[in-house]
């Protein structure tokens, strides 16, 4: 073929002036990517703890545990999420998309599990992201969560309700156990409906499988103890009027 | 209720962007046709057809593959920054066109068809919507993966020099890509995957050069440049 | 060339059949879209909500069902005799119609719907465009997997008479179902874990039972019906 | 009851098409019995023994797949119009019987086995029982993976004009097949082996010519001829 | 050559021992069959149906076994001291056959169906064709299996005996099987399902007594013995 | 049901008997079974270094490497396989083939592949039986080695007899990978023909692969060699006469 | 040569690691037995056999384990700081060895088996060879396991006082397990079962609570004991 | 309370233990990014430039490497013997190193690197932590796969006597590992490629002997010097 001499002295230095472009855009790029995979899984790792203190609830200690978390959640957001707000906030929400997804998607499962308890809602995405504007530079487009890490984030949530239920029946909390339960199965019902648009619903498919499983549990535990319960009634009032086992309030019974 | 609400607002936006994925997958398809033509053109190369005439046949298709591309880029207007949203929906469609791209330049003018130029052929250099870096990159792998195999059609059809040049510019390419940091993903496979072609075509240097089969002029200049 | 010439051929019937399994699997997707929404709505069955309103809902759908297994019974009239060629492109979506279309039945009547009348509600009765029976039997199936859960949920809504009519009717399923000499395949693999519904309903009408909680006339029947 | 004459009457048709299925792998065990002899006097092609002795000894299998065909033919008589419902228990074994007979006639004429010529060879040239497409393809692709083993073996018992020989064809075959709009499958998988198979054989080919080992007359056309 | 004299030979022997197996098969399949109908029968006991009607309508089959085993015997006949060459195309519908027995005879005595006690059943009782004891002892954890089941539709219809007496007969067996030293194997993981199977009739009798079920005298006798 | 007290009584007593016996034959056999394991791991490890010891073989040393291979193969029948033998003799040699197989394979192949190293020739499964013969009681049924683990043994041996071939054509003995290359192949063809009707082929048809991947090595490591030989020839007899590079006997060039 | 010297070395050190891990494998299976053992005394603990009778009898092989363990610390020994080396030869085991001291720990003194307490037991209180801390606690988690069957079985035997004791137990052990951050390995997963255990025993203590058949004494502790 | 303590204990333990894997993994990333720079300077080697300025840029890195073994094992000292516990998270890059430190010994002084001498490079000659023999016979295969192609380089270069020196030191090489009775593992599969790198050296050898490129005088050299 026709390469000639001269031109090739010129082309292999603009190679190297070309690569040396690209290095350097590799670099930067990879740098970000290395530091937004940190602060992900920072926000994983302390986020999961939130949860974990979210466990620690029994039927006493409800609002101690629970401020605990939110001030945990508080420091999650302003200490880690701010820290991925501000590498992302501009640009590159999707191409780095899967460097902070696994930290996001923990995230939204903690703070979802603290709305929660808290108030029995849905906390909304529009209220999560929200509550991330003001980690952003104003002149900046602020990071905003996306549906999909949410919605996949909402997937996990089902699966620590269901352990939350099973510990709440456990403490006698029969109401909270069914409230959950009809949470988690209108959470599963609309996402049913969702799944097949999502982008890549591959890994939504598989967690809406462990999702039934845990929808399940939680109504076998809620009918074990509904039918255990209700062999209580005939006892009533007889041999042990003060009992509150199970947590039913002394009044209902 | 309130969930219901939310979960219907999802519902719209997530079936407008998979509507508008499906445009996109539309117009990929049809890149993907357009280089599989393309590319049936130029394997005529390894019969040592000549090369202008290969070429020719080659470029016709290039306007196409830059109206189908603009294409693209309209749709993805539609949808500020959410490019890499979609990205994958055609990367693929572009590494091939670039390795098709670089082979006929690199047949053309023993060059490397940089990012810019490849941009330009495409009509990719506005602002909003480039080739990626990235996708250049596997697509330059993908065309080192050719060189080999012509190589060998090239001595096989007594055409001696073209090791030599081939060696002297795929080792210059293989220490321009060591230059990157890459990580343990698909480029950093492709790009360990040169190294194999750089060693057979240095082996088929070799084969030649043993066989005082390269001309003589040549292994002059040879010997003051390398030895 | 003659070879030339085989391989266009080749091409214009692999476009052909390509194209004709393109419009199937769009349909296909259609129907799984509707059964879906069907799903969704009956899934409100577990939440104790009145049977009517949820079959009501449901059933709204049937009519788009019927409407989309017309036109693969269009398409594949195109073809004659290669019903079988395509059929695995829209089984799945089938068999899940079948289970949904069976389960509003069971909750309607108390009965299995049978195969006949799951091709009438589909307009399959035609001739050369049936359900086919494995595809039937696959979807009753389904329709079993969902019957422990359901009862689950009744007796925590305080419908204590649900367990037993569910052991009554699985248990006459199941045995119809042993009946036939099934090959070790999905089909088989489906029937298996029928055994497995059938213990579950009958732990839950064991639970319900011991503790008193059925009413007393049943208890009474029980002794004298049981077939 | 109406279920349990449901159930029977499925049981019936089940062990039909049970009982059916059966004596088609019957047949097809034959095939692949049949196939197997012959291959293993093909093998004998690599250890340089003369062609005709070679193909004398497999051909006398021939009639023999003929009749076993007629039978399938036959058996598929029985259920007009499920062709495609059991098709996939003969279809490795008609892969395998094109591979040889294509290798066959490759080594006889050097030209490729035509789909017509396959359909004759095998009796099945009626309407209703044919040689599917795919699997004719499929078989060629088999075939061509047996060439680089072939060349290498003649090569090294001293026929150094077969390389050239098997390049020109590969290269056609290859070359052909790329007008075809392959599906994602099973098919395209291994013509995408084929690419492989052409670049061994162009290595070999090239091994051959560097040493001047190739006659000098063929070198001599090579220049004009090179179609 | 004596390489090929050696294979011919091979080849020959190997069809043999094939052809044998496909007749040990055949009637292995036939077993197969008549155990489902067997099972079939038995099934009734779950709806409460009377312990002797089921069992009669079960015993019938019990000569068909018989004279099924006695001809696996003599097909083994023929091929001396290669009984566990083909032990393992008849073990599976032996370990049900086993499992069937032994529930049927639990039914009956209470007492468990002893190995020799089954053998006897099924004319195994030669000295060259007897029933393996790992098949025996794999059939028994298969009849435990059946007794959570089992125990449960007891008391749902009202047989509150039934448990205390499971558990005993359990306890015991487990006990027994404790004996043995296990192997990592198939009837290892079969028997750690056993104990799964002790607690759940555990339970089942938990209920019953905790609620006072139990007939007073039983209960007397109890304390005594147990408590 | 209908069980009364003092059947159950026997009961016990009986299943208590009849589980000593089943124990006392279990322990029995596992404990046969034991040792089989440990005499088939035993004679592996042997055979395999046997193979490695014929694999120490090159051009000059045959003789003396080969000796020491079949005096350690003797070793191996005589302390490893007359184990075997002992504890089989008489019966179960299929009951616990799976048992004892992997050791039998090797020594196949290290038997077996000593034999075509010093003979050319295939070691049938009669001879190698007929070996083992003196090692038996002559009162008992003898062990022989069944013709499936023959088989599977020889398929193991083209994978042996492909690393001896590149090691001979390294060495320059061409002939002695060619005679290699045509008996593997040979094997192979006649294994094609047998493989289906093999009692559980699943194992062998894994083995064909990875054979015929073998033999297109050898096949590819002569074809290199052979043609790079065919350039030597128009140098013949001028440079270098007594060269004898390649192992290519000095009268043949 | 140098260079043989070394590989000779090598030969040597390789062979030696082999045998070692051998010898362990041998040690690991002694053990396996005598863990055996011990569970089959402990068994009868269900049964409501006296406890001190029950625990003689398994404590007569810690012993046994004890000097088990003595041989695996001196095979390790013989390589210094290798001890995770191999490490997996012998974790299964210990983990079911920790599982029963626990349990027997539990019966005995109604306290947790401290992990100080298991390394004495079984004398790995040495600095070089100690029980690996996630073993211990897998193996506590086994032992909760055993729990809930336990309990129903007191309870059947008229032991109403049990399940206070134990739930009071589980729920500290539970609690004090929540205090790990635990990854999402095999431990985390044995954790979450711990849950159900709980559960079960909880609704245990229920059955009984609600009868009124724990002791009134008792009750009153409770109030003051347990919140 | 003490159990709490004991797990206040473990959750330190646990999160100690994942954070020291942490660290070792981010040294062994350095150790990555080292190797990377040294195996850049090295590939000049194929360039044919001199062989001392080469080795003196990439012998610059040794030190830093130095350094973060020596980190490693400052980080191992925290654990003592649990060396084989992390040993995974640094090994990979281990045998980087030595195949590079392996290959400029031999560049440099035409031996092997021993493995006492990469220990002392590497500084890891101390008791407690010390360079693994595996991970250094692994380190060696892979360079030995570097020189068929530094040989072949070397030849089109001009340097007629590197191959015969190559052959040599393989051929020693190999002949060292055919000592050690490898198992089936990862080195055994690396020391079988091992013979692929001899065959094609020698190969290289054969063609400039027989070509009469080789110096005369070194042929008589040959039997003498070379060690
Ligand atoms: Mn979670
Ligand atoms: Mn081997």
């Amino acid at each position: 073929n026709s390469a000639k001499k001269p031109r090739k002295m010129s082309t292999s230095s603009a190679m190297k002036e070309g690569f040396v472009k690209y290095a350097q855009y590799l670099n930067e790029f990879n740098d970000k990517r290395e530091r937004v995979v940190k602060a992900s899984r920072d926000i994983t790792i302390n986020s999961k703890k939130v949860i974990f203190q979210v466990h620690r609830i029994s039927k006493d200690n409800k609002e101690e545990v629970l401020e605990k978390a939110e001030k945990d959640l508080a420091a999650v957001t302003d200490q880690y999420m701010s820290r991925l707000v501000k590498e992302l906030q501009g640009t590159d929400f999707w191409k780095l998309r899967r460097a902070y997804s696994p930290g996001v998607q923990e995230y939204v499962e903690a703070a979802t599990l603290c709305k929660f308890c808290k108030t029995g809602k849905l906390l909304n995405l529009a209220e999560i992201n929200a509550n991330l504007l003001p980690l952003s530079d104003p002149s900046q487009e602020p990071l905003q969560i996306n549906v999909l890490d949410y919605l996949l984030g909402l997937a996990d949530l089902t699966g620590e309700l269901m352990r939350l239920a099973i510990g709440r029946i456990s403490d006698g909390e029969l109401d909270y156990a069914e409230k959950i339960c009809s949470f988690v199965r209108e959470i599963y019902r609309e996402l049913t409906l969702l799944v097949p648009n999502m982008d890549d619903n591959a890994e939504m498919k598989k967690k809406m499988e462990t999702m039934l499983q845990s929808v399940v549990k939680i109504e076998n535990a809620c009918f074990s103890v509904h039918v255990r319960g209700s062999e209580y009634v005939p006892l009533l009032g007889s041999s042990d009027p003060g009992y509150s086992f199970l947590g039913v309030p002394d009044v209902e019974l | 209720s309130s969930v219901e609400k939310q979960f219907e607002e999802f519902r719209l936006q997530l079936e407008a962007s998979g509507s508008l994925r499906e445009r996109i997958r539309a117009v990929s398809m049809e890149i993907e046709s357009v280089t599989r033509l393309m590319h049936s053109s130029i394997l005529f190369v390894h019969q040592s057809r000549p090369v202008p005439e290969v070429l020719e046949k080659a470029k016709v298709q290039i306007g196409a593959l830059k109206e189908l591309f603009h294409r693209i880029a309209e749709i993805i207007r539609e949808c500020p920054s959410q490019y890499y949203r979609y990205h994958g929906d055609w990367r693929t469609e572009t590494q091939t066109v670039v390795s098709l791209l670089a082979f006929m330049h690199w047949l053309e003018t023993g060059n490397l068809l940089m990012h810019k130029e490849a941009e330009e052929k495409l009509g990719l250099n506005s602002s909003d919507f480039g080739l990626d870096v990235e996708d250049y990159l596997i697509g330059i792998c993908f065309m080192s993966n050719e060189l080999p195999r012509y190589v060998v059609n090239q001595v096989t059809a007594g055409d001696y020099d073209c090791p030599r040049n081939v060696v002297k510019f795929l080792t210059d390419l293989h220490a321009a890509f060591r230059m990157l940091n890459l990580r343990n993903d698909f480029l950093r496979k492709k790009f360990d995957g040169m190294k194999y072609d750089l060693r057979r075509v240095e082996e088929v240097y070799y084969d030649v050069k043993i066989r005082g089969l390269t001309t003589t002029e040549n292994t002059m200049d040879d010997n003051g440049a390398q030895e």
